[in-house]
């Protein structure tokens, strides 16, 4: 079967209806999924699905760089970081959200060219060093500019108040958040289909090929780090709003390492995966919560990560995938639809 | 898509949307209850959430867990212990206190995820004072918008303690204050024209220089200020630019695995300059560790020394042994005092409503704990407390140079 | 508007072996031509040479009258010259379709922002590069394999794959190194006939690197010989075949080369 | 008093720069044999000397016994993430043994905090009380013993790869297991014998770092992270490039912190980084085989 980024970016394909009926489930299912915080969820689990998208939006920025194009970041979060102190600097000088997230765009763009730039021709492993290096500098600056970002005692974030939405209240920031993951979600599953994607992918897995055909190995290189910069800022941008507090704890090097966890846990091939990853570590902590042992997260949460990283080699999604495989052929040998 | 599944969506669309717009209706009106600002209007006859016939649930959260839990289970512990003894006398208008800690891990947004849990899933009714700046502060927008008192939390920030977040009753002193009294004292002792600040880099350090500073004023001392990051793991450039700067004092408001290593590379290149600490040195946690390279060192005490020789605090300690089978530290007694403020505003309420309880905690007039110096908040004050006292490190014990009170 | 490539006195080493001495040659203009010579004969690095793969020593390369002898590998593939590897190279988790679509990069594409944000020119590209991706497809017989993962096809389909990726933009100069290998009869013969064919309608310039006498017989009008790094002769093949130099060093090793 | 503070700084930044180097290596040998990157090894260092620590001064244990013991359990520990990596983490899954060794280092942290505490605890300064004023520089027992052993330790590692046929085995499976394999060479137990090395030195260095500041659940990842960066500006699979960089960033973020401000040592650093990375020759980056291989 097809990896679900094409199946669900076939799905929105104008051309071959075949694959568009196929994959409506799936856009069933996801549908479905919003729904339930709306329909069930009070205040408080309302916030956690927000700030769930929020996070959810970065890690698809993660994948397209990581996933895609094969090129391991350590500042995903900072970037998130980038997003959220932008809005946050302008906010407090009285700027509309709407401008704000323009400006977190570019900024979040710009920054990302200046890291990249000297970056392309490392191996992946030295970029993660840079991109970590970048972190720690950023972090560095959050603490020492006090003045601007409210240092190490960080920064309350005003609420967006947008189309008579008002972030403070967890169902509004969950609408937002929402509409922003709904859209962006639409952009990464096109990726797939488009040859900047193809680029990517070639970059991923065989760059002899993307030369061959006269792919221009660093340009695309920028594209990927410049995107999911962009997607990490904006996620971080509608972390400050939904939290109403921003602090330089939230964006440091391990901010960026569980982003790239959740990648990585939720199979990094797919932007599915990178739901699915963003929902266990924003969900690991929360299910402690429920069963009514919220301390224990912080002794069993590793060991968790490990062992769940250990038995789902191809990650979350590769199960799914593999679960629903199997419905699949359950149900036609039933004879039933498909 | 076919009509009928049309039909469908449009039906749950529409649904949603009608929905959302209730929701956000509640949520207003929600965050509405409680009291208008924080001039509280009191009702009596309100009961406010986590009040039931017989109990009252009040809670915080703290590190349990990560590089502050030692502070934090410590403080725990403290206010567990009075609640007990106090639940065990009855409680507080006929009500058992119910302690819920939450573990906030240090961290500002975890924090604010475990306070919304306690607000809005526990119910909690009010916070019965918390520990530690950063992650407390990520708290606070939050608390301030939904207007719950939080009492007497151990968070030094020039940020609370005033009417920009009128909801944050402090007892603990900020870093100006704390630095401040403490330069006042060792000027009345001693006129050194050269210290040094050796500090966390950001608002602690800003904070601490800033209280150096004011106590200075326009005195011929020289300060150096050297900002230094947590997880430092060479101290011998900071020593250094201290030997070569030849500072006499050398004031230190870093963690205690820091403090200890400062200490130490000092110690390695014989450099001896009077060390001054802030208040978290005076914890037997840290004597017990790092006494043999603290000798003489100066610390700034935020709650009254434990010994035998004050009444007041002899009489803490054999309570809270009895209680507890362990002798306190000074985050037992930091947690002890948290939970005693919070018992007294719930006793002097006139009704159990949050406004009826800020009213109650704006009337507190010179409150006397035995621990802190004597508490005054006000309508328009926050900061309980204005001045700390300064004890000096011999042998594994304290000896007071300037009391609290 | 075919073009033909021109080698001068190209040399190419690599440390302190010489893989090709003073090599020069040039690929007539919409002829097919076999490149043939044992194991070691330099075949694959005159391939590189020409694509831009692999430095030259000293020498020129010339497209046409242009001097491409310095240019980079991306360039030279957006001046029509494609080529295809002997290993294949293909988007292991990706269809086949992906694959021989990432082959249209050197045809002019909507840009970036509007393949991104999924604008209406991207929506139009799209629709018309698949056209001629399935075209490619049916004319190697993959079709029906479109919507597969090439990680999961047999070891024949997936060098299809690579010749259709190098096809699909219909380049002016394509270079191919050994594309029928781990083919068997039939699919050589097929390969044959599709090259062909698609040399039929658009009268590219091809060179193809192969150890298959069958193959370059039926598939070329020219062949180049080379032995050890060395240009030997250009000709028909009957010529080629028939001339005792390459009797000698092609059949005489390649035999023992192949048992 | 050092009336020489260019030569103490030197004399710190040296120390310290030895012991990322030593980190280091122990980091490099399990990288070049099994290509793991192991996010949680500092805190190998931290458990062995956590519980050296609790060994001597709540179980009265005396010094070297302690510190053994905590060797014993560092090694343990590090044999254990190595055989789950080796076993468990399948190869073409860039990135998963990162994710598995942070998964190990949380939990190691939360382990240790419940056994132990999470306080900081002040371990035996190793000598750093006995000190001798050469040339204004005033150097002490601690900073020798440090420097002498990790010059015997590095040059010990170096020589049993060069040198023996245990090094051979080692480099032949390094380059390709299955040759190594078909050569008789029993790959598995090597990669192991190489973590349980590696176990030790993580342990060794924790301890000397722990008699230099102090000892509680966190306080390596510092170290680790810039043994780690040293390691990828010197290139994984060299042997002394790397560890002279690790040196280097030791002595100069020494400089950097004394001229330019303590608060100026991490982006001193950091900054430093990024152009060594940016303006490396190609040959250096030119390290693809770094991730595959």
């Amino acid at each position: 079967m097809s990896s679900s980024a094409q199946s669900l970016s076939s799905a929105i394909r104008i051309s071959d209806r075949g694959l568009r009926w196929r994959h409506l489930p799936a856009i069933f299912v996801a549908v479905a999924l919003a729904l339930v915080p709306l329909l069930f969820f009070g205040d408080y689990w309302m916030f956690v699905a927000a700030k769930l998208l929020a996070f959810g939006i970065a890690a698809m920025g993660l994948q397209i760089l990581y996933g895609r194009a094969g090129q391991m970041s350590l500042a995903q979060g900072s970037f998130m970081g980038v997003g959220a102190y932008t809005g946050y600097i302008l906010s407090s000088n009285g700027v509309s959200p709407g401008l704000q997230l323009l400006a977190v765009i570019a900024i979040a763009g710009v920054v990302a060219l200046i890291v990249g730039l000297p970056t392309l021709r490392l191996s992946p492993l030295r970029l993660a060093i840079v991109t970590l290096a970048f972190g720690e500098l950023f972090n560095w600056l959050l603490i020492n500019t006090s003045q601007f970002t409210g240092g190490t005692q960080g920064a309350p974030v005003k609420p967006f108040v947008v189309l008579g939405l008002d972030t403070s209240y967890p169902l509004d920031a969950y609408l937002l958040t929402l509409a922003f993951a709904v859209v962006l979600t639409l952009l990464a599953l096109n990726l797939a289909g488009t040859q900047s994607g193809r680029r990517m992918a070639a970059i991923r897995d065989t760059e002899m090929a993307a030369i061959s055909v006269g792919v221009f190995l660093p340009k695309t290189k920028l594209i990927a780090f410049v995107l999911s910069a962009v997607f990490g800022g904006i996620g971080g941008w509608l972390y400050s709003g939904v939290t109403g507090f921003i602090a330089p704890p939230d964006f440091d090097l391990f901010a960026s390492v569980f982003l790239l966890a959740a990648v990585v846990i939720g199979g990094s091939r797919t932007v599915i995966g990178a739901w699915l990853g963003a929902a266990f570590i924003v969900l690991l902590p929360e299910g402690f919560n429920l069963i009514g042992q919220p301390n224990l997260y912080a002794l069993a949460g590793g060991a968790l990560l490990a062992i769940t990283a250990l038995l789902l080699t191809d990650g979350l999604y590769g199960a799914l995938a593999r679960l629903t495989g199997m419905a699949r052929t359950v149900l036609s040998r039933k004879g039933s639809i498909r | 898509m076919s009509a009928a599944q049309k039909l469908k969506s449009i039906r749950i669309l529409a649904g949603v949307t009608i929905l959302g717009l209730a929701l956000t209706g509640c949520a207003v009106s929600g965050s509405g209850s409680g009291g208008g600002d924080a001039a509280a209007d009191c009702v009596p006859t309100d009961i406010g959430p986590g009040v039931t016939d017989s109990t009252i649930k009040v809670g915080t959260t703290m590190p349990l867990s990560g590089s502050g839990a030692a502070t934090g289970l410590a403080t725990r512990d403290g206010q567990q212990a009075y609640y007990d003894m106090i639940n065990a006398d009855g409680g507080v208008q006929d009500r058992q206190i119910e302690l819920i800690v939450l573990d906030d891990e240090y961290d500002p947004s975890t924090a604010q995820s475990r306070m919304r849990q306690l607000v809005e899933q526990e119910e909690i009714f009010v916070v019965s004072g918390g520990e530690g700046t950063p992650n407390f502060l990520g708290s606070v927008p939050y608390l301030e918008r939904k207007k719950v008192p939080a009492i007497a939390p151990y968070a030094p920030s020039d940020q609370l303690g005033n009417m920009s977040n009128p909801h944050i009753f402090m007892a603990a002193v900020d870093y100006i204050t704390e630095f401040q009294s403490v330069t006042e004292y060792i000027l009345e002792q001693d006129s050194p024209s050269k210290v040094a600040l050796v500090a966390v880099a950001g608002n602690v350090g800003e904070n601490s220089e800033e209280g150096i500073k004011n106590e200075i004023g326009d005195k011929d001392i020289e300060l150096l200020y050297i900002p230094e990051t947590p997880g430092t793991t060479d101290f011998t450039p900071i020593v250094s630019q201290l030997t070569q700067f030849g500072a006499e004092y050398v004031y230190l408001v870093l963690t205690n695995a820091d403090t200890g290593g400062l200490l130490k590379a000092m110690d390695r290149v014989g450099y001896q300059p009077t060390a001054v600490a802030w208040g978290g040195m005076s914890d037997s946690a840290y004597i017990s560790e790092y006494g043999d390279v603290s000798q003489g060192m100066l610390v700034a005490l935020e709650t009254a020394n434990l010994s035998a020789e004050d009444p007041a605090s002899a009489e803490f300690m054999a309570k809270y042994e009895e209680l507890t089978g362990a002798a306190p530290t000074k985050f037992n007694q930091q947690g002890w005092v948290q939970a005693m403020i919070t018992t007294e505003a719930l006793r002097n309420a006139e009704g159990l409503s949050r406004g009826c309880v800020i009213k109650s905690l704006e009337s507190f007039n010179e409150f006397e704990t035995g621990i802190y110096p004597p508490i005054t908040w006000g309508p328009d004050r926050r900061d309980g407390v204005k001045s700390v006292g300064v004890a000096v490190i011999e042998g594994t014990e304290l000896r007071v140079l300037q009391d609290v009170k | 508007m075919t073009d033909s490539i021109r080698a001068q006195n190209v040399t190419v080493r690599y440390g302190a072996f010489t893989a090709l001495r003073e090599v020069s040659l040039e690929l007539p203009k919409g002829v097919i031509t076999g490149v043939i010579g044992p194991n070691g004969a330099g075949k694959t690095t005159l391939l590189n040479a020409l694509s831009g793969f692999t430095a030259v020593h000293s020498g020129t390369i010339h497209l046409e009258d242009r001097d491409i002898t310095d240019l980079p590998a991306y360039r030279r593939a957006r001046l029509g010259v494609i080529r295809g590897f002997q290993t294949v190279r293909l988007l292991e988790r990706e269809s086949v379709l992906d694959n021989v679509l990432l082959g249209t990069e050197r045809l002019p594409q909507p840009g970036d922002i509007s393949q991104l944000l999924a604008l209406r020119a991207q929506w139009r590209w799209k629709k018309s590069a698949r056209e001629e991706a399935r075209e490619v497809l049916q004319l190697l017989g993959l079709s029906s394999e479109s919507e597969r993962i090439v990680d999961s096809l047999p070891f024949a389909s997936r060098r299809l794959v690579e010749v259709a990726r190098v096809l699909v933009s219909a380049p002016p100069l394509v270079l191919l190194d050994e594309p029928a290998a781990g083919l068997d009869q039939r699919g050589r013969l097929e390969l044959a006939t599709a090259l062909a064919r698609v040399h039929q309608q658009s009268g590219f310039t091809l060179a193809v690197v192969e150890h298959d006498i069958d193959f370059v017989t039926k598939l070329c009008t020219n062949v180049i010989a080379m032995d050890s790094g060395k240009f030997i002769m250009a000709g028909t093949p009957e010529e080629v075949f028939a001339d005792p130099r390459v009797q000698t060093s092609y059949f005489g090793r390649s035999t023992h080369a192949q048992a | 008093m050092g009336s020489s503070p260019l030569g103490q700084l030197l004399l710190g930044g040296l120390t310290s720069g030895l012991l990322y180097a030593l980190l280091l290596l122990g980091f490099l040998i399990v990288f070049q044999v099994s290509k793991t990157v192991n996010f949680a090894y500092g805190h190998v260092g931290m458990v062995g000397a956590f519980s050296a620590w609790l060994a001597w001064s709540s179980w009265a244990l005396p010094l070297p016994i302690a510190i053994a013991f905590g060797v014993l359990l560092a090694v343990i520990v590090n044999s254990a993430i190595g055989i789950i990596v080796i076993t468990k983490i399948p190869p073409d899954r860039p990135g998963l043994d990162l994710i598995v060794t942070l998964g190990i280092f949380l939990f190691l942290t939360a382990a240790m905090q419940l056994l132990i505490d999470a306080k900081a605890h002040a371990f035996p300064s190793l000598g750093g009380g006995s000190r001798v004023v050469i040339g204004g520089i005033v150097v002490n027992a601690n900073d020798i013993a440090i420097i002498v052993l990790s010059l015997v330790v590095i040059g010990g590692v170096h020589l049993l790869f060069s040198r023996t046929t245990v090094g051979m085995a080692l480099r032949a499976s390094a380059e390709s297991p299955a040759i190594a394999e078909s050569a008789g060479v029993n790959v598995r137990m090597l990669r192991l014998g190489v973590w349980m090395v590696a176990g030790v030195i993580a342990a060794v260095v924790a301890v000397l770092v722990a008699s230099r500041l102090s000892v509680d659940a966190f306080y390596m990842t510092p170290v680790l992270i810039k043994a780690f960066v040293a390691g990828m500006i010197g290139g994984m699979d060299r042997f002394f490039a790397p560890l002279a960089v690790a040196v280097g960033i030791g002595i100069y973020e020494a400089l950097a912190i004394y001229f330019l401000g303590a608060s100026a040592g991490t982006p001193a650093v950091f900054l430093l980084i990024i152009i060594a990375l940016a303006v490396i020759p190609k040959r250096f980056t030119a390290a693809r085989h770094e991730v595959r291989a």
